[in-house]
């Protein structure tokens, strides 16, 4: 493995960081998601260290217990949009023909409307209950995976290597999990790093049009929302939850950059 | 006559830190031309650039002296070097088509060096391009320029490129294999054209190649070189006939035998594979029109022609990777489906291919061991410790060590992994072995080894091969009939020996002609003839 | 390279057919019936059913599509229900509003980036292209809100330069104009010019890679000129389709910058328009940004293929 | 500490507490800032207004409007027949004086002579009789739950005007100053550029986005329509809302956020106005719909919800308890004996199982549309009412039509209610069976029949006595929980002269344009 450069590290730390907040965020927390300690907005005190937020509840608890929240659905967003998108991607890189014309044109009309719009009209057909804001993100977020899986399938498997697996009358399955999958690894984790970002904002994006995770449960985008006004006052409280969003996305985007680095082109199109 | 080009103890690392040339020192007269031979790794091309001040990929000069006509370039800031390239010394390329910008015009690359360097005037600039243009043999001088490079055949581009680096009459030409990439019948215009402008110009040339023929027909001296060390240095006459150390005593014996060669005489096999008729096109162009061959049991049928002439395309119709457009492929007289979609597992065992380039045929995430014993499991269901013993005996007959199985192809160099898809081939032990241009990429003496093996496999396994090439000395020592082919027509077929002796089919004459030797004389001799003829 | 372009259209033509008919499937999806939308309390079976044969809702949806696209094609884009008036009058004003804002933004955002981008690829790995980049990374992680809060309390509140409402009414003076809408403009240029910037780097840098760019290093010519004369022109594709995607961005993404800075765009009106399911409005708002977006790529595509030289000047 | 220094809130706010009690205005709690600068007034300037509480589906129709920005525009374009003064009392505007015949069931208006409109129409009484028709017989009006009342209006001469009621009722002028009631020319319906006689004549007008109306230059009213353009910028989101008017752009803005008030007043170059009066924000319960059609239900909701947590961190103490009935404490005929409703989760379990339930699930639908800090507040009562047993999830709607698509039509939502000058008028707007905005859809025949004998008598006493029974119907059976009163919060530019506190609404009384003026 290539030598970890410090950026790569701090991206790493970053991100180990958050995922222990996401899994042990809760226990962490000393209060509860709604305990109301005092007044809106009271400052920073040695049993709030991040002070009180817009309804008086500790900030950093929230912030903890919104960890899950937040990362919680732009991960699983992301796992379900690329379980998704990958297959298809690849299915329609090897089979080509009907299949890959399909699908790219099924993709690109959908890509056509903009993702807040469709996610917008989905979430008010079927209410923005977690399962609905996962899957339509997901779905929406899947057709940017496709086509990247799709090129990245057609580069590999106009290689020499596929073409005698092909040859030897491999089927489409095998193509994928040994010819295609190892090799497109490396910049498919970096798309996942840059998908998760993308949907961890673009949930953010939905809490501050207030039709994201409902409340009272706390997600990032949606505290920066509540506590906005604070920021005029020279408060605190927006900038907690804005610098998590921020933390967390440099850090990934770090990792993907050190992923990325070098090879600006995905793995087997330089031929 | 002075030194233009004096080298002293170089020293050049890449940015690992591996060391690339261990202290070189190198001499060159104004207008001599000195030859850089070796294979590759031997650090011919980066002493080359060096001696222009370039690193490529980060290398950089760690030690020693380049100096031009006593101006001492390691010495020079990268602004002091910038104004030396391309004015005093200038680098031909080999691959023309990636060194010509494609977004600009021939022209503009040309005057863009003189322009730069404000080495002459606007006008006399052109005046010099279109005379250079003249001198090598440029079709419709005065408009050549204007055309873009995806528009002009290779050898042109090539000729184009040089007439560029001579943009601003250097004292020095950095020649970096300029002929390597041009068929046989283009390499010996260009070679010869090369050659009458550096003597016209009094221009000094280092050229850069791993084929001593071609060298022996240009150099007044030649360097051997081996893993960035010296070997051998002397007038090309003695280092041509009389070698004094043992590597280069091997790169010669090696050319020797590849023109020479005696053929072979394959006796008796039913016939295996059976074309006729085949005709193919690309995006309704046609490459292929009404081939017809065959090859029978355990032989090997060659088939030799220039780039463009189809003979890959004919692997991919008779693998079933391409559908012909007319005809159709018999194997042990039982017609072969036209897409390999639709031919069954054992049918697609009968028929394996073997690539040109080695490190793109092997997945690089998978271990050796796993790219040859997933034929065994597909075809033979063999498992577990059976694959595994059957693997070991397969690498031990291509020659390699069996803990080779746990390695990944990146840890291999280029002849190995060539040896490990000749042994992903045997393992589905197949009837007929479609060898395209399989030596081509490797070096020489790599190269021959190769060869060597798969001769030494036909006679124990008795499989036939189809060996598409363009390197004659190739056929000579391997083929027991060859078939030449141009422009997707089978032009003569025939046992290797008649078709190599004349009388000569006048295409396959000129193919025959056209292959270097290993004597001074010889281009001088062939440009005789031809000017006679 | 003509036959290509055309080809180009008619499939962008093809895809925005196809966006039409997501669209109207979509807002089927919409629960809650268009006539007890309009009637809301007072609903009578009555009233309803004399009010769904008036808008022709019992037909075939199949029906109802082709007229929905017949009418958009002639401009005719149906009765707002919310408000009872005629779709256009709405949409049009804030669609120019939104795409003014775009158009400001990519005016100063476009060529900023693309030049940011081809100097840090220049000075690659130097301390400017380092710094660069970090502060790209930074504004590319911030969400827009955040972006827009920061600028509303430094650049309007403590020291008031710039509105922070973007308030912008018809007959408006062009600077008056401008100056109103500064602040959103800023934002959205923070995010997109580190897109831009970033990518643009890193398709020059692809093309700094190339044999030719090593030719004219050979050639004596120095940095600045090789990626003028030489990497420039080949890196013009991928930069096209990069600026393209992130224009569309700015016409479509900007909801959230419309509601901080309650400006009058297309985007939060369609939200607000999704929220009181105004079939008709969303269905025509959806098509304008759809179209806004295909329209948009097929430009993107178009310039690729006329800055690709190999076919510009065929053989 | 950060250089913006941050004075503990706690401090700020209870010194805020003993200001408002020492004033012990009786009917408004006074506002305080800058000292209200009382010289004459001085024309000119454009008046910039930062709103919330529109949207696109606003009209000026004064049948049909609803919400803060059409009521404020309206007043700018047109007049109404009464007006309310700042100390709660009937002040005359276009009916010039009345005098009600023995038994208040007749009573006889005399018509502002000398007005004219906007077209130059002289105001005749057929036109006054025309504004009032509209609230009459078949109509879709607010009003109508109050218009029932008028049997007849008849024109007696060219300045006077004879209204007959079904029955007595001394408030009648209260009830002719509700907001519905304005002027337009007889036989007028182009909503959508009404003419009226107010302060300003219409430019341009957006709905939900915009307004921009020009001065009246022979406005009748003395001392009013000082400024020379009053425009108004529809702000629904808070923060933004805040932001305009702390970076200048805007002169005033209404709705303050309860939470940051108390920040916002550091700031020396803005005054803030708070009006105590009738305003409450109200939890309502369909009682028409399961399970809130039992009254069990409905006690234990009321049960469960911490009123003092909620006014002290939703409100940060600008207002005051709610008993679940919407009659404020400043009102006359306000029911100081009904025992103050307590949080009291063990009591609320008491009337789950009566219900037959041991627990309950509800979806509470709010916005911030409701009130500044709506979402907030529901957040805060459902942590209470989970220690009771109920769980309320939280469902945020969009703030823009919020007022067409939830309030009435969702079983559980939250909302708000301006004040009303007399609780006969509170009572039969929203509480009466058959009025248009009985939002809890409570339908008590024994109340309809109380609420029309008050209204008809004169003796003070015994229309107590009755009004005190209707607030213990209300609260008792009632399907509104009203946990608390809250003040109206306005801030305004130092820029802005003239500016007073009002108990009815926001902005004046939603006369601010007419009556402010711009410091030089």
């Amino acid at each position: 493995m290539r030598r970890i450069p410090p950026t790569a590290w701090i991206g790493l730390a970053i991100i180990a960081l958050n995922l222990a907040a996401l899994l042990f965020g809760p226990l962490l927390a000393p209060y509860g998601e709604e305990d109301i300690l005092g007044g809106p907005f009271d400052p920073a005190t040695a049993l709030n260290w991040f002070g009180l937020d817009q309804n008086g509840r500790d900030m950093l608890s929230r912030l903890l217990y919104g960890a899950q929240m937040s990362i919680g659905v732009s991960l699983a967003a992301s796992l379900l949009s690329f379980s998704v998108g990958l297959p298809l991607g690849f299915l329609a890189a090897l089979r080509g023909g009907w299949v890959d014309t399909v699908l790219s044109r099924l993709v690109d009309t959908i890509m056509c409307v903009p993702v807040l719009i469709s996610a917008l009209v989905v979430l008010q057909a079927l209410g923005s209950s977690l399962p609905v804001l996962i899957v339509t993100i997901a779905l929406l977020d899947s057709t940017r995976v496709f086509r990247l899986a799709r090129i990245l399938g057609q580069g590999i498997n106009v290689m020499e290597y596929a073409e005698a697996a092909r040859l030897r009358g491999e089927g489409a399955w095998w193509l994928i999990r040994k010819e295609i999958l190892p090799n497109a690894a490396a910049p498919l984790i970096a798309e996942f790093g840059m998908r998760f970002c993308f949907t961890f904002l673009f949930v953010a994006g939905l809490s501050f049009l207030g039709l994201g995770i409902q409340p009272p449960y706390a997600d990032w985008g949606g505290m920066v929302k509540d506590n906005q006004q604070g920021i005029l006052y020279g408060l605190y409280a927006p900038l907690y939850p804005a610098a998590a969003i921020a933390l967390l996305t440099i850090g990934v985007n770090l990792v993907v950059d050190w992923l990325l680095a070098g090879r600006t082109r995905p793995q087997g199109e330089g031929r | 006559m002075s030194d233009i080009l004096t080298i002293r103890g170089l020293r050049i690392e890449a940015p690992n830190g591996a060391v690339l040339v261990h202290g070189i020192d190198l001499d060159l007269k104004k207008g001599e031309v000195l030859g850089l031979i070796g294979e590759s790794g031997a650090g011919k091309s980066t002493i080359g650039l060096a001696a222009m001040g370039w690193g490529r990929g980060g290398c950089r000069i760690a030690g020693g002296t380049v100096a031009i006509g006593g101006q001492e370039v390691t010495a020079e800031s990268p602004a002091g070097r910038a104004r030396l390239r391309g004015a005093r010394i200038a680098y031909v390329a080999q691959s023309a088509a990636a060194a010509f910008n494609p977004a600009l015009t021939i022209g503009r690359q040309v005057l863009e060096g003189p322009r730069h360097h404000r080495a002459m005037g606007k006008a006399e600039a052109r005046a010099w391009m279109l005379e250079l243009f003249r001198a090598l043999d440029l079709p419709d001088p005065d408009h050549f320029g204007d055309r873009y490079p995806h528009q002009v055949s290779g050898g042109q581009l090539q000729r184009a490129m040089v007439a560029m680096a001579m943009s601003c009459r250097p004292d020095i030409l950095v020649l970096d294999e300029p002929t390597t990439a041009l068929d046989v019948t283009t390499q010996i215009e260009v070679l010869a054209l090369l050659r009458r402008l550096i003597q016209r110009y009094g221009t000094a040339a280092l050229y850069i190649t791993h084929d001593l023929a071609v060298v022996a027909q240009i150099a007044d001296r030649i360097q051997v070189l081996r893993h960035g060390k010296p070997v051998e240095l002397g007038p090309t006459e003695q280092v041509l006939e009389a070698p004094r150390e043992d590597y280069t005593r091997r790169l010669v014996g090696e050319r020797q035998a590849s023109l020479a060669g005696e053929p072979r005489r394959h006796e008796g096999g039913a016939e295996l594979l059976a074309v006729d008729g085949i005709s193919a096109a690309y995006h309704k162009v046609p490459v292929l029109s009404d081939v017809s061959l065959s090859l029978r049991r355990g032989e090997t049928l060659a088939v030799v022609g220039e780039s463009g002439s189809g003979k890959s395309t004919l692997a991919r119709v008779i693998t079933g990777l391409l559908q012909p457009t007319a005809g159709s492929v018999r194997l042990d007289g039982q017609a072969l489906p036209a897409s390999y979609t639709a031919r069954g597992r054992d049918l697609l065992r009968r028929i394996q291919l073997v690539y040109q380039l080695p490190d793109v045929a092997l997945n690089p995430r998978q271990t050796v061991g796993e790219a040859i014993g997933r034929p065994l499991g597909f075809y033979f269901g063999l498992k577990g410790r059976e694959q595994k013993q059957e693997v070991g005996r397969l690498l031990g007959l291509i020659g390699l060590d069996p803990d080779f199985a746990g390695r990944l192809p990146g840890a291999l160099s280029g002849g190995q992994k060539q040896r490990v898809c000749i042994a992903r081939a045997l393992a589905a032990k197949p009837d007929l072995m479609i060898c395209d241009e399989v030596t081509s990429a490797l070096d020489p003496l790599v190269a021959e080894e190769i060869l060597r093996l798969l001769r030494r496999l036909q006679d124990e396994l008795g499989v036939a091969y189809l060996f598409i090439t363009h390197d004659l000395g190739v056929v000579r020592r391997l083929a027991d009939r060859t078939a030449v082919m141009q422009r997707g027509r089978v032009v003569e077929q025939g046992p290797t020996e008649e078709i190599f002796t004349p009388p000569f089919h006048d295409y396959t004459g000129r193919l025959v002609a056209s292959v270097p030797e290993l004597r001074r004389d010889w281009l001088d001799q062939v440009l005789a003839t031809r000017a006679t003829a | 390279m003509i036959p290509l372009i055309l080809k180009r259209i008619g499939l962008g033509l093809f895809t925005l057919w196809l966006v039409s008919v997501l669209v109207f499937a979509g807002t089927q999806l919409l629960p809650g019936d268009v006539a007890s939308a309009i009637l809301g309390q007072s609903a009578t079976p009555e009233a309803l059913a004399a009010l769904r044969h008036s808008l022709g809702l019992e037909q075939p949806a199949l029906v109802r599509y082709g007229q929905w696209l017949w009418g958009f094609v002639q401009g005719d884009l149906g009765q707002s229900l919310a408000s009872q008036q005629p779709v256009a009058d709405l949409l049009w004003p804030r669609f120019w509003n939104t795409m003014f804002l775009a158009a400001y933004a990519a005016v100063i955002g476009v060529p900023l980036a693309v030049g940011l981008g081809i100097l840090t690829a220049v000075r690659r790995g130097g301390v400017f292209d380092r710094a660069v980049n970090i502060l790209a990374l930074g504004t590319v992680s911030l969400p827009e809100y955040f972006l827009g809060l920061v600028l509303i309390l430094v650049l309007a509140v403590q020291n008031p330069v710039f509105p922070s409402l973007a308030d912008v009414y018809p007959g408006m003076g062009f600077a008056e104009r401008l100056d109103a809408t500064t602040l959103p403009m800023l934002t959205l240029l923070l995010v997109t010019v580190a897109q831009i910037m970033r990518m643009t780097r890193t398709a020059v840098l692809a093309v700094m890679d190339s044999a030719y760019v090593e030719t004219a290093y050979l050639k004596g010519l120095l940095t600045g000129r090789v990626v003028l004369r030489h990497a420039l022109p080949n890196a013009a594709a991928p930069v096209c389709n990069v600026v393209a995607f992130n224009i569309a961005y700015l016409i479509t993404g900007v909801v959230l910058v419309e509601a901080m800075f309650n400006y009058n765009g297309l985007g939060r009106f369609m939200v607000d328009a999704v929220a009181k399911r105004d079939l008709p409005m969303v269905q025509a708002c959806a098509m304008v940004f759809g179209a806004a977006y295909v329209i948009l790529n097929m430009i993107a595509d178009i310039a690729a293929i006329a800055l690709n030289p190999r076919l510009r000047h065929p053989r | 500490m950060t250089r913006w220094d941050l004075p503990s809130l706690e401090t700020t706010r209870r010194g805020l507490l003993l200001g408002a009690a020492g004033l012990g205005l009786a009917t408004a709690a006074g506002g305080f800032g800058r000292a209200f600068a009382q010289d004459t007034p001085r024309k000119g300037g454009v008046l910039k207004l930062g709103m919330g509480g529109g949207s696109t589906t606003d009209t000026l129709d004064p049948r049909v409007m609803t919400d803060w920005v059409p009521l404020n525009q309206a007043f700018m374009l047109m007049n109404g027949l009464v007006e309310i003064d700042r100390d709660n009392h009937a002040v005359p505007e276009l009916l010039e004086s009345w005098e009600a015949k023995p038994g208040a069931a007749e009573w006889v208006f005399a018509v502002r002579q000398g007005v004219t409109f906007h077209n130059g129409k002289a105001l005749t009484v057929e036109d006054v009789i025309y504004s009032i028709n509209l609230h009459r017989g078949e109509t879709s009006s607010a009003a109508r739950a109050i218009a029932q009342q008028i049997k007849d209006v008849r024109k007696l001469s060219d300045s006077q005007i004879a209204i007959e009621l079904t029955g007595g009722n001394a408030d009648l002028p209260y009830l002719l100053s509700d907001y519905h009631f304005l002027v337009v020319p007889e036989g007028f319906t182009d909503w959508s550029k009404p003419i009226g006689t107010g302060p300003f004549v219409f430019e341009s007008y957006e709905p939900g986005v915009r307004s921009r109306f020009t001065r009246n230059p022979n406005y009748w009213k003395a001392g009013c329509a000082n400024v020379d353009a009053v425009e108004v910028i529809v702000i629904n989101d808070v923060a933004a809302r805040t932001n305009a008017l702390m970076s200048g752009q805007v002169h005033a803005i209404n709705r303050l956020d309860f939470k940051t008030v108390d920040l916002l007043k550091r700031n020396p170059k803005l005054q803030i106005v708070q009006s105590a009066g009738g305003q409450h924000f109200t939890f309502l319960m369909d009682c028409t719909k399961a399970p809130f059609s039992d009254n069990n239900i409905r006690l234990a909701i009321k049960h469960a919800i911490d009123r003092e947590q909620l006014l002290k961190v939703a409100l940060r103490g600008y207002g005051q308890l709610g008993n679940d009935h919407p009659i404020p404490r400043t009102d006359r005929f306000f029911n100081s004996e009904l025992p103050q409703r307590a949080y009291d989760p063990e009591k609320a379990k008491y009337y789950l199982k009566q219900a037959g339930m041991s627990d309950l699930k509800v979806e509470l639908s709010t916005s911030d549309a409701a009130f500044g800090g709506a979402v907030d507040a529901a957040a805060i009562f459902r942590t209470a009412a989970a220690k009771a047993g109920i769980d309320v999830s939280i469902k945020r709607e969009s703030p823009d039509g919020y007022w067409d698509k939830v309030w009435m039509q969702a079983p559980f939502c939250m909302a708000y209610w301006g004040g009303r000058p007399t609780a006969d008028q509170m009572l039969s707007i929203a509480y009466a069976s058959d009025a248009k905005w009985n939002d809890t859809h409570w339908k008590n025949d024994q109340f309809d029949k109380l609420l029309l004998e008050a209204r008809g008598l004169l003796d003070d006493a015994k229309r107590k006595e009755i009004y005190w029974t209707l607030q213990e119907m209300i609260s008792n059976d009632g399907g509104a929980m009203i946990p608390m009163f809250g003040d109206y919060l306005d801030g305004v530019s130092t820029q802005v002269q003239g500016v007073t506190p009002h108990p009815m609404f926001n902005f004046m009384g939603g006369r601010l344009a007419e009556r402010v003026w711009l410091a030089a």
